[in-house]
């Protein structure tokens, strides 16, 4: 793990019309670790996720990214980051091939047909490569768009609930694809809202509620129901 | 500094007034109705100004992000429009008696009414989005695009009209230009001038402090 | 040079989705056949007045054409929740503005060649002498109605009530263009030499030249998302 | 020379008078009451300044899915 934070979030605060969203937050990520960023419904995540994918501006408070500010200097920012969002990206009309083709295209990245195969293959998706996105299922598309962010090989990996949605073997694949990242160097904030497998990619939990981190601990050994019992103190505390 | 703009201002409409109905002389051929003139033409003069200040606050705006400046430029465009809605009202109603009917394809009427609906579109587009920040960049760049069209404008209409009937200058009817009309004409351009700047300066305070009870 | 390539991807990738799901398209030949009918139906017995009012009504077909095209620039990308892609792609965003306008070009002209065929058949005008000039005219009007329509695209695509704010802030700024294809249109198709019609043509290209130039130095603050 | 019809004279400038004093108004009015507004939320701030505003996400205005 390097020593200075890749990501760091300093008094973050973000306003939608009356309701304070996020409330001086403040949060650090370091390369080649993942935190695993827990909230209830409504708590302020995806918002964070997008401040710091330069897609929301925030009202108060710093976030940068390698040195860069995400709001004052996004151009700077936006080569660094890899983002998986609830939306996969995807054309429906477009082959994956020509999908991940036109992303990495459009990103700046000279990738020539084999990088294409290979990103493909790595996600498991070689033999549907010319296959119409159209026809694939939610898990597939998830594979996809990774393959579209592993391609740019990012610094900053924001995943919004990566492993919703994926059945067991894609999760222990995409546990797999993550871990290979953090070793790569890659600093991965990831959102989700199960305490299962999925934390065990994470080197550090945080809990998101009342528009600030209520906690931040490493790992380590606690289990599922350790976790559980964390989240319910500090996530309902604050309601 | 803005109740003195206030005072000032009333003082120029009175002047204006003055001007309008006791100094300048009874028109030639219009007889009396030409009076609307002197209200008639700052009333628009003073909309392109208003529409010029708006393409400036936009530029100032994109480049230095200053909410300030797109607050010059809403209120600026809520004025301009307000304007140039009475310029076209009263260029119809001057036009009723002098050519007998209240709208004629007259390239300036034509151009004048193309404006307003452009900057009627300016302010369905700062209503229709509710993020400040995102409707402020939006109507920048729709300020820019619409003053760069503003002389497009005048050249396509004039060409179009000018084909069929001789441009009338300043006003529905020919422009007998003597001075005996300038100085009214002026005294009234300036007192509009400053009622534009009295408006926007109270906009402006208006909306900022719409926003301090928002934040 | 990456911003070529870049825009060219967009291009491609706008005109690949729409050869294959054909959704545009299909509305469009629809509603020009419409279009042909309803003015057949209103104007077809009687050659004169059709000669007359030819030129407004082909530029109403097309403008009409135009609004439904390129009111649909950026559906693709709402529909597949691929906005967030646009504006994370790094680098100059001008090169999506000049990839999604070559693509408006394209769709456009198809459809105008198809107006204008239908047209030529059915009322059988004889375009033969204004051919060369009315290619340039319509060359010119449709870039210039393309490259502010896909600026406003960008501006209403995320914005309630689109649909109507879309050409209530279009027409009004394209009144310049729409005045000079019009009469450029009627002055050929009376015969007129292109020399008659050379001020309508230096407008439209001065109006071309001024909208795609302002469209890119702005299109980076429109598509801040 | 045709008739001075100052019904027309007077019919442009009073229009313009309503619709200026109208607008005068306008803003007048909304100024007061935001006066009234801003006074009544510094009343109730200064009589509970704990209170956190509820927490309640209102719909990401940044991207409302249509």
């Amino acid at each position: 793990m390097s020593l200075d934070p890749i990501v760091r979030v300093s008094d973050l605060r973000k306003v939608f019309g009356l309701v304070r969203v996020l409330d001086g937050l403040s949060l650090d990520v370091h390369g080649g670790e993942a935190v695993a960023l827990l909230g209830a419904n409504g708590a302020g995540k995806t918002t964070l996720l997008k401040i710091l994918a330069t897609l929301v501006r925030p009202t108060r408070g710093t976030a940068t990214i390698a040195g860069h500010d995400v709001a004052r200097a996004p151009e700077s920012v936006r080569p660094l980051l890899g983002v998986v969002a609830h939306g996969a990206w995807v054309y429906d009309d477009l082959t994956a091939r020509e999908n991940l083709k036109f992303w990495s295209t459009l990103g700046g990245l000279h990738a020539d047909g084999d990088d294409l195969a290979a990103a493909l293959a790595g996600v498991g998706l070689d033999r549907v490569a010319d296959a119409r996105v159209r026809t694939f299922s939610a898990g597939m598309k998830r594979r996809l768009s990774l393959a579209r962010v592993m391609l740019a090989r990012p610094r900053v990996l924001l995943l919004d609930e990566p492993f919703a949605g994926l059945d067991q073997r894609a999760k222990k694949w995409l546990e797999e694809r993550l871990e290979a990242l953090k070793a790569s160097g890659a600093a991965l904030l990831m959102v989700t809202h199960s305490f299962g497998r999925e934390l065990g990619v994470a080197d550090r939990l945080a809990v998101l509620a009342g528009g600030r981190i209520a906690l931040d601990t490493p790992r380590g050994s606690l289990g599922p129901d350790d976790i559980q019992r964390l989240y319910a103190v500090h996530a309902e505390e604050t309601l | 500094m803005v109740r003195t703009l206030g005072w000032l201002t009333v003082a120029g409409l009175l002047a204006g007034l003055v001007m309008a109905f006791g100094v300048a002389p009874r028109e030639v051929t219009q007889g009396n109705v030409q009076r609307i003139m002197y209200v008639h033409v700052p009333l628009i003069l003073a909309s392109y100004l208003a529409f010029g200040v708006l393409a400036l606050a936009s530029i100032v705006y994109l480049i230095r992000r200053d909410a300030v400046a797109d607050r010059v430029a809403h209120a600026s465009g809520e004025v301009g429009v307000m304007f140039v809605g009475l310029g076209i009202a009263t260029g119809s109603i001057w036009g009723k008696p002098t050519w007998g009917t209240w709208w004629t394809w007259d390239a300036r009427l034509t151009s004048v009414a193309i404006l307003f609906v452009m900057y009627l579109g300016y302010l369905l587009l700062r209503g229709t989005i509710d993020d400040p920040e995102r409707a402020a960049r939006y109507c920048a760049v729709l300020g820019i695009v619409a003053a760069l069209d503003i002389p497009l404008v005048h050249f396509s209409v004039y060409w179009w009209r000018t084909l069929h009937q001789p441009p009338s200058l300043m006003k529905p009817g020919g422009f007998t230009g003597s001075s005996a009309i300038l100085w009214p004409l002026l005294v009234n351009l300036l007192a509009f001038v400053l009622l534009y700047a009295y408006f926007v300066a109270r906009r402006i305070r208006l909306l900022c402090a719409e926003a301090e009870a928002a934040a | 040079m990456s911003y070529a390539r870049r825009a060219l991807a967009v291009a491609w990738k706008d005109l690949a989705v729409e050869r294959r799901s054909k959704e545009t398209l299909n509305a469009l030949v629809f509603f020009s056949l419409l279009l042909l009918f309803v003015f057949q139906f209103t104007l077809g017995g009687d050659r004169e007045r059709l000669a007359a009012v030819l030129p407004g009504v082909l530029w109403l077909g097309f403008v009409l054409s135009a609004l439904l095209a390129l009111g649909r620039t950026f559906l693709v990308e709402r529909e597949h929740d691929c906005w967030e892609g646009l504006l994370l792609a790094p680098g100059d965003k001008s090169a999506i503005y000049l990839g999604k306008l070559v693509g408006n070009l394209a769709l456009m002209l198809v459809v105008e060649a198809l107006v204008l065929g239908l047209f030529v058949v059915f009322f059988d005008i004889d375009l033969g002498r204004a051919m060369p000039g009315l290619l340039a005219v319509v060359l010119l009007g449709t870039l210039g109605l393309a490259a502010v329509g896909t600026l406003f695209a960008a501006m209403t695509a995320n914005v309630r009530a689109r649909e109507l704010l879309f050409p209530v802030l279009l027409l009004p700024v394209q009144v310049p263009v729409l005045l000079a294809t019009v009469k450029a249109t009627e002055g050929l198709l009376l015969g007129e030499p292109l020399g008659a019609i050379a001020h309508w043509v230096k407008l439209l290209v001065a109006a071309d030249v001024i909208y795609v130039v302002v469209s890119v130095l702005t299109f980076d603050v429109v598509l801040e998302g | 020379m045709i008739a001075d019809n100052w019904t027309f004279v007077a019919a442009a400038y009073g229009l313009t008078a309503i619709v200026l004093l109208g607008y005068w108004r306008r803003l007048a009015k909304k100024e007061r009451e935001l006066e009234a507004l801003s006074r009544r939320n510094a009343e109730r701030r200064r009589a509970e300044p704990s209170s956190r505003p509820p927490l309640d996400e209102s719909p990401l205005q940044q991207h409302p899915r249509p």
